[in-house]
């Protein structure tokens, strides 16, 4: 990830490639490329004035930027990238190596489980002021780890590109929404349907492009997220179109609504009603959804199946010798990967109370694609990870409304967020392209189960 | 079917893979856009064989496992497996006409491996086989690679997964019979240290070992190996064929496997086929193939005149011999390359040598063959100081009586001025001109004598019968011999014939070598 | 030749990992000037793998790579090269959808275009048959003509070193000495170093001056090619029972 | 007639600017095998870089002769855009070759957002409108009583020559320089090349200069032709552009140039006859079948599977 601008500088005996002026000399070109790159949009402003574009001059940003560029660079040169002694390197000893992490890995999960199993208490106890808000992010958290677990079956497992996936999300929230508008019916009827319709819809799109090979499949899947969003997006008749459909009925607590007053949740137990309520049963929900995904997708690496799926992954041509119809296996990591998409969508339907296919835009299959890819494919604990980094990060920009007093008003961090969620993701990747968790754990074993490096495990023909 | 019956001339009574055939490929042809990679084959594979598939590189032979595993659909022809014993003709008949893939009968089952799906054959047909270069999941340990293969039964135990994520403990049961299954081919493949390693980190003949070990675990009738020893040294080499007996003896599984390299097949082969350029030239036991001329030629690939006159192998021909001090310096032949031809023959028929006869008399000395080595010696003497020949005489074959009709005359050199270039004869290519002036004979005239015995002779023991009728060869060399021209000599003599041993790749004009013959005689 | 007292190129305690797998554990070995040094053993051993650490690709973890005096071990794949090695590398890596003679362009690439109708003509000599093949695509020649392309678009860069692997590799007899005799002709009339790296041990310690062997990404044994026959363990080893 | 004669021309026009944006796609595909998600919005960028200096010149410098302004136009915008195109591989792609083939990927996706964020922070997120430059044409046929008269305005027939021009230049300069032979040698075989002394890095840098220079080009054709861009306009573009790059046979750049005029024509007609809404559902959907029957797309080399 170094932005060592100068190729000239390598080969035909560098004089020292650490030495104090070679580091500025390269800081110096970050900066004239950001002169360059920058001039234009930040130098330069347009905006629309009476009679056309008016056209501001922002000098000063424009050197603070190359300033800030420059000095940024300079020191990063001098103590990380272009010194023998790279300040991180006491990090990156003092942390726990891919290895270790692993092996921790098992505690780290118990560990995280009980947390997340208290979560809520813990956060009304401990943050009485901000708990529902917390709470939300939790919840939020928790339907990206469902929607990761569910790729990762797609990706991870079986190996193929998918980068759809957000319509299958789509289609499970616009079942329950439309059964309940047009059929009346309740959440937890529609759950299991919207499940199996996500899983048909699957299977309808992958029969026909799963013979497909690689960046081909990719872009299909990716034409059909797009043609799902579209036909919500214009079926106005069916859909009420970019409108969305509002006032989806919330999930009972066995037929008990979580409502104030008579006949509610809180009445009938003879408790205090809170609203907060609602939201320790909503995480409450997606949580147990999460644990089914996770039990039934760890269950299944186990099985066959799963096996099949690793088998495809890592080589298709020696699976079909071996007698494994790898049509079949294929759609079943497909559809199975949809139903839980399936799942979470209409556990977002329910939540939001509200949809439009707004919500279901390309770059939400990027979001979890990358949180599948930045945790580590095939790694459960990978996605729990990269969920809480990336999503509970682009949360935590919106809080940062201090910022504001130190730039001005004029400053909005909020906008920065996806910028900064952006270059995340670049950032984590280029330094871990395997992902944060590349080791794989064998499924079976004779004596001990060894994991098995990142460098061996294939990639797929999807990617 | 019957294709494969009547290339075996030494067989007494109908070999085992003619009366129960495992596996038949009939007519079998496949094209490649306008590329013939394999031409109308036909072979059977005995139940319980070691069935190798060899041939030089190109031969074809990969395209033919290809269709037989159904990673490649046939342009045409038949490819029957047979569950049960003997040939169930009538079953396979009906099957064919039926248009279904596969029927249970009496004595089992029979497939029609080309009408189904690469993953059935393996599956239903129970065909298993490994790969070239080699495909294992490198990124699952060596005992999930075994339980990939079993799959299906595996499928069918955990209810289609539904009953596997219950947790029902039938397949508990079934999966740890899978594993005793797979312990047991690590056992017998000597990888059960490894289980637990990923594939990947093996060393490259145990992931051939592993390999082979993933498609028994298929449980299968039918073990077809694409160059199983290739890149393994000397004692794995060894290993791998007490692997192959034991898996043919123990568990009656039928193997066919792909060689580059005959010598390495020789030894543990009930029956061997050879293609060359996509076209069957042998098939039998493997004594019969290794000595077989065609096979021998195909071997060398091109003119073997080319080989031995390398200097490197020149020189080695001529230690040998001197190191080896045999004392058979009599028979001293005109020309090097007659000699080593009848080296090799030689060799073939005491039927000792390995591929070392085959490959020439440049093998000959690579090899400890001490009967080759001592054959080739008289050539090196030959070659070294060209003597004057002795008058003609009869060129004697050793087993020239197991053929059909009688031996034409030969001569031991060819006569003053030269032999005759006779591949001007349409039919005759060099490799053929070589066979036949191991023969004795080299001038047209010779030819132009030939009776029916004669060519029926000469067709038996050129493997081709009926091709001397077919493509007159003794009137071409009539008109040859008083001096005449065919419109087929006239291309020869323009260099723009290719040779004309079918299949072949264009060997050189041939006008070269008859100068150089004349030079030397 | 071999008493020489800077070897053209020599290998030192040179160790080279794919990831975790290691592939050459401490290779020592010089090409001097002149000479036709081959590296035989069995597949897997890892002389490809030396062969292209040689040019950087992967790079050696440890030891270190010397030729002509600069100590290449470091440098990237295109300015090794760029010093007078070439590479006919394993599987032959021919351009499949370039032409025969975009191929042989793409050798002399960072030579002076002055010289390239003479290169041309010069390896049309030695392989009359890629002049017929010129305007043909090298996926769709033959395995033995793409051999050929191969040396000879490692010659068309004017090379001072000439790295060879398995040029004999599925080639039948006749093409092989083809190819040997070409390179022995190099050898002998223009003083190429030719570095060849082959499984089939019995032709090339014939061509060779000399010789090493290499186990499991060792060098067991060293000797001139004649030596090297002789011995038993080679004899053993690598001349029987394999290919040839 | 005359309405289909119409659609055929803005169809075509609309192709081109696909095509131009889709052999950025293709080269890049080609050279390193990966999607650069972000080349919709390097197009994005150049669009913003030529309505910049567009303004730079006629408000500032009080340029007003349109050929010398465009001109210039044109070639700062190719010159910074491909600075911007360097850049992104240099950060987001370079770093990681030869690993993981999903990484780039989703660093591509990442630099995507990047951009697009960028740009509306610096910019705003407001839409730009620009009055159109270029007016007038050519009335090819006269409309009756019951049909309307088919325009080629002048600024159809820039766009179709450029592309053409570019077109043909690019082409001679892959198949005939030493640069196209080492960008396709990398392509073929980039350890290769490398060992014949290309230098890969940089011809694979060179390939993102050229695809981010053509996307300039088709930036300032979007600017002038639709007049109003916002930093949205490259992801769309960008998905079409992709699909055009697909459809024609990734890697091929013919393809790419077939593949972009088909999705312009699907997408025009489709609009034109059937519905404007769902004329991507026609080109994905178009996509999806083609892809079916033929799984390397229109010009691309079918894979052969090696067992």
């Amino acid at each position: 990830m170094a932005m060592n601008g100068s190729n000239k500088a390598v080969g035909t005996q560098p004089a020292d490639p650490n030495s104090f002026a070679a580091s500025v000399k390269d800081a110096a070109t970050a900066g004239f490329l950001v002169a360059v790159l920058g001039f234009f949009f930040i130098g330069v402003r347009t905006d629309i004035a009476p009679g056309g574009l008016d056209l501001k001059m922002r000098w000063g940003a424009w050197i603070v930027s190359i300033l800030v560029v420059f000095a940024g660079r300079l020191l990063l040169n001098l103590f990380v990238f272009k010194t023998n002694s790279p300040i991180t390197q006491k990090f990156a000893s003092s942390m726990p190596g891919n290895g270790r992490f692993a092996g921790a890995g098992k505690w780290m999960m118990r560990a995280l489980f009980a947390f997340a199993l208290i979560l809520p208490f813990f956060f009304i106890t401990f943050f009485p002021n901000k708990d529902r808000q917390f709470i939300d992010l939790a919840i939020l958290i928790m339907t990206y780890i469902m929607l990761g677990w569910g790729l990762n079956i797609v990706v991870g497992l079986a190996g193929l590109l998918d980068l759809g996936y957000v319509a299958f999300y789509a289609v499970g929230a616009y079942s329950f929404a439309l059964l309940a508008q047009y059929l009346d019916i309740g959440f937890w009827f529609a759950l299991p349907l919207a499940g199996i319709l996500a899983a048909c819809w699957g299977i309808v799109l992958g029969f026909p492009v799963l013979r497909l090979r690689g960046d081909y499949l990719a872009i299909v899947t990716l034409a059909f997220g797009e043609i799902i969003r579209v036909v919500l997006l214009n079926w106005y008749e069916f859909t009420n179109g970019p409108d969305g459909i509002s006032g989806i009925p919330k999930p009972t607590f066995f037929g008990l609504e979580l409502k104030r007053g008579e006949g509610g949740f809180a009445d009938f137990f003879g408790i205090a009603y809170d609203p907060i309520q609602r939201f320790i049963f909503l995480y409450y929900i997606i949580f147990v959804l999460a644990l089914i995904t996770n039990f039934v997708t760890m269950r299944l690496r186990r099985l066959p199946i799963g096996r099949a799926w690793e088998a495809l992954r890592e080589d298709e041509i020696a699976c079909r010798s071996l007698g494994i119809n790898t049509r079949n296996t294929k759609l079943t990591a497909f559809s199975i990967g949809a139903m839980f998409g399936g799942f979470a969508g209409s556990f977002f339907a329910t939540r939001q109370g509200f949809i439009s296919p707004e919500s279901f835009t390309f770059l939400e299959s990027a979001i979890i694609l990358a949180i599948v890819v930045l945790g580590g494919l095939g790694s459960q604990i990978g996605v729990v990870i990269a969920s809480i980094v990336m999503i509970g990060g682009i949360e935590l920009l919106r809080n940062l409304g201090f910022l504001q007093q130190i730039f001005g008003s004029g400053f909005d961090p909020v906008q920065y967020r996806m910028l900064i969620f952006g270059l995340a993701m670049v950032l984590i990747m280029v330094w871990k392209p395997r992902g944060l968790i590349s080791t794989r754990e064998p499924s079976v074993a004779l004596k001990e189960k060894k994991r098995i490096g990142a460098d061996m495990v294939a990639q797929g023909e999807g990617h | 079917m019957d294709a494969a019956t009547n290339m075996n001339n030494n067989a007494q009574a109908t070999p085992n893979w003619d009366k129960d055939p495992v596996l038949s490929v009939e007519h079998l042809t496949m094209r490649f856009g306008g590329l013939v990679a394999v031409g109308d084959l036909s072979f059977n594979v005995g139940r319980g064989d070691i069935t190798a598939l060899i041939g030089p590189n190109g031969a074809g032979k990969t395209t033919v496992f290809n269709c037989v595993t159904g990673f490649y659909k046939p342009t045409e022809g038949r490819i029957v497996m047979r569950h049960g014993p003997g040939r169930q003709q009538e079953d396979v008949d009906a099957l064919t006409d039926s248009g279904q893939r596969w029927k249970t009968t009496g004595n089992g089952a029979v497939y029609l491996l080309e009408r189904m799906p690469d993953h059935e054959i393996s599956h239903k047909a129970k065909v298993a086989r490994t790969f070239q270069n080699i495909r294992l999941f490198g990124g699952m340990t060596v005992l999930e690679n075994l339980l990939v293969a079993q799959h299906n039964p595996l499928m069918v135990a955990s209810g289609f997964s539904i009953g596997g994520i219950l947790g029902l403990p039938g397949y508990k049961h079934a999966q740890q019979e899978a594993i005793d299954k797979a312990v047991y081919w690590l056992e017998h493949t000597n990888l059960v240290d490894r289980a637990d390693d990923p594939a990947a980190d093996l060393p490259y003949g145990a992931q051939r070992r592993l390999e082979i070990a993933r498609a028994m675990c298929t449980r299968p009738q039918l073990l077809c190996l694409d160059e199983p020893a290739a890149g393994l040294n000397p004692r794995e080499s060894a290993e791998l064929n007490e692997l192959l007996k034991y898996i043919r003896d123990e568990h009656k599984v039928s193997v066919l496997l792909i060689e580059h390299d005959m010598g390495v097949v020789m030894e543990i082969s009930d029956h061997v086929i050879v293609l060359d350029y996509g076209v069957k030239i042998s098939d039998g036991p493997a004594e019969f193939v290794k000595n077989d001329p065609k096979v021998i030629a195909a071997y060398l690939g091109v003119d073997d005149e080319d080989e031995i006159d390398m200097p490197e192998v020149r020189e080695d021909i001529a230690r040998v011999s001197k190191d080896e001090q045999a004392g058979d310096a009599a028979a001293p032949a005109a020309k090097k390359k007659a000699a080593a031809k009848k080296a090799t023959s030689k060799a073939g028929s005491t039927k000792k040598a390995s591929a070392a006869g085959a490959s020439g008399a440049k093998a000959a000395t690579a090899k400890s063959s001490p009967k080759a080595s001592a054959a080739a010696k008289p050539a090196a003497a030959k070659s070294k100081a060209a003597k004057p020949a002795p008058a003609a005489s009869e060129v004697k074959i050793a087993n020239a009586g197991d053929y059909p009709g009688s031996q034409p005359h030969g001569l031991r050199k060819a006569r003053e001025g030269g032999a005759n270039n006779l591949t001007r004869v349409k039919g005759i290519g060099p490799a053929s001109e070589k066979k036949l002036n191991a023969l004795g004979v080299w001038h047209f005239d010779q030819i132009a004598a030939w009776k029916k015995a004669e060519v029926q002779w000469v067709g038996s023991y050129l493997a081709f019968p009926g091709r001397i009728e077919r493509e007159e060869w003794v009137k071409q060399a009539r008109v040859l011999a008083k001096g005449g021209e065919t419109e087929f000599s006239k291309r020869v003599d323009k260099g723009a014939v290719p040779s004309s041993v079918p299949g072949k790749r264009g060997a050189k004009p041939a006008s070269k070598k008859t100068t150089g013959k004349g030079g030397k005689a | 030749m071999s008493e020489q007292k800077n070897p053209l190129l020599s290998v030192r305690g040179v160790e080279t990992y794919y990831g975790n797998i290691v592939a050459l554990r401490g290779v020592d070995m010089d090409v001097h000037r002149g000479e036709i040094v081959t590296m035989i053993g069995a597949n897997g051993a890892g002389k490809s793998t030396l062969m292209m650490t040689i040019c950087g690709d992967p790079r050696a973890r440890n030891g270190q790579i010397v030729y002509d005096g600069v100590d290449i071990t470091q440098m990237p794949t295109h300015e090794i090269v760029s010093l007078g090695i070439a590479q006919s590398p394993e599987g032959r890596r021919i351009f499949p959808r370039m032409t025969v003679m975009e191929n042989l362009q793409m050798g002399a690439a960072l030579v002076d275009p002055e010289f390239f109708d003479e290169d041309l003509a010069k390896v049309f000599k030695l392989f009359p048959r890629l002049k017929e093949r010129i305007s043909q695509r090298g996926g769709t020649l033959s395995g033995g003509e793409q051999q050929m392309l191969a040396i000879a678009r490692a010659l068309m860069s004017r090379p001072k070193l000439l790295l060879l692997d398995e040029p004999s590799l599925g080639l039948a007899p006749l093409i092989v000495k083809q190819i040997f005799d070409a390179i022995r002709e190099l050898n002998e009339k223009e003083g190429l170093t030719v570095f060849l790296v082959e499984q089939n041990a019995f032709h090339a310690l014939k061509l060779a001056h000399r010789g090493y062997v290499m186990v499991n990404g060792n060098v067991t044994m060293s000797g001139t090619g004649a030596e090297l026959l002789k011995k038993e363990e080679v004899r053993a080893a690598y001349l029987e029972g394999g290919r040839h | 007639m005359e309405y289909f004669v119409q659609q055929l021309i803005n169809g075509l026009t609309l192709g081109s600017i696909y095509g131009l944006i889709a052999i950025g796609y293709t080269m890049v595909y080609g050279i390193i095998g990966m999607i650069n998600f972000a080349h919709g919005d390097v197009f994005m960028i150049g669009a913003f870089i030529a309505l910049a200096m567009f303004l730079i010149l006629t408000t500032v410098f009080g340029f007003v002769f349109l050929p010398v302004v465009l001109l210039i136009v044109l070639i700062v915008a190719m010159i910074f855009t491909s600075a911007w195109g360097w850049t992104v591989e240099r950060l987001a792609y370079r770093p990681l070759r030869g690993s993981f083939r999903l990484a780039p990927l989703i660093t591509a996706i990442g630099m995507s957002i990047v951009l697009q964020n960028f740009v509306q922070i610096t910019q705003g997120a407001r839409v730009k409108p620009l009055p159109p430059q270029i007016q007038g044409g050519i009335t090819l046929m006269e409309g009756g009583a019951n049909s309307i008269s088919v325009q080629l305005s002048y600024m159809q027939i820039i766009i179709i020559l450029t592309t053409i021009v570019l077109m043909a230049g690019f082409t001679l300069l892959i198949t005939r320089t030493s640069l196209g032979r080492a960008q396709r040698a990398c392509e073929q075989d980039r350890k290769m090349a490398a060992l014949l002394g290309i230098n890969v890095d940089r011809t694979i840098s060179l390939t993102f200069v050229m695809g981010a220079a053509l996307a300039a080009v088709a930036g300032l054709m979007f600017l002038l032709l639709y007049g109003v861009i916002d930093f949205y306009i490259g992801f769309l573009a960008g998905v079409k552009a992709f699909t055009a790059a697909v459809l024609g046979g990734i890697g091929s750049l013919p393809g790419a140039m077939l593949g972009g005029l088909l999705i312009g024509l699907i997408e025009v007609f489709w609009s034109g006859y059937f519905s404007v809404e769902y004329k991507d559902v026609a080109a994905f959907s178009i996509l999806a079948i083609v892809l079916i029957f033929l799984p390397s797309g229109l010009l691309g080399q079918p894979e052969v599977e090696k067992v």
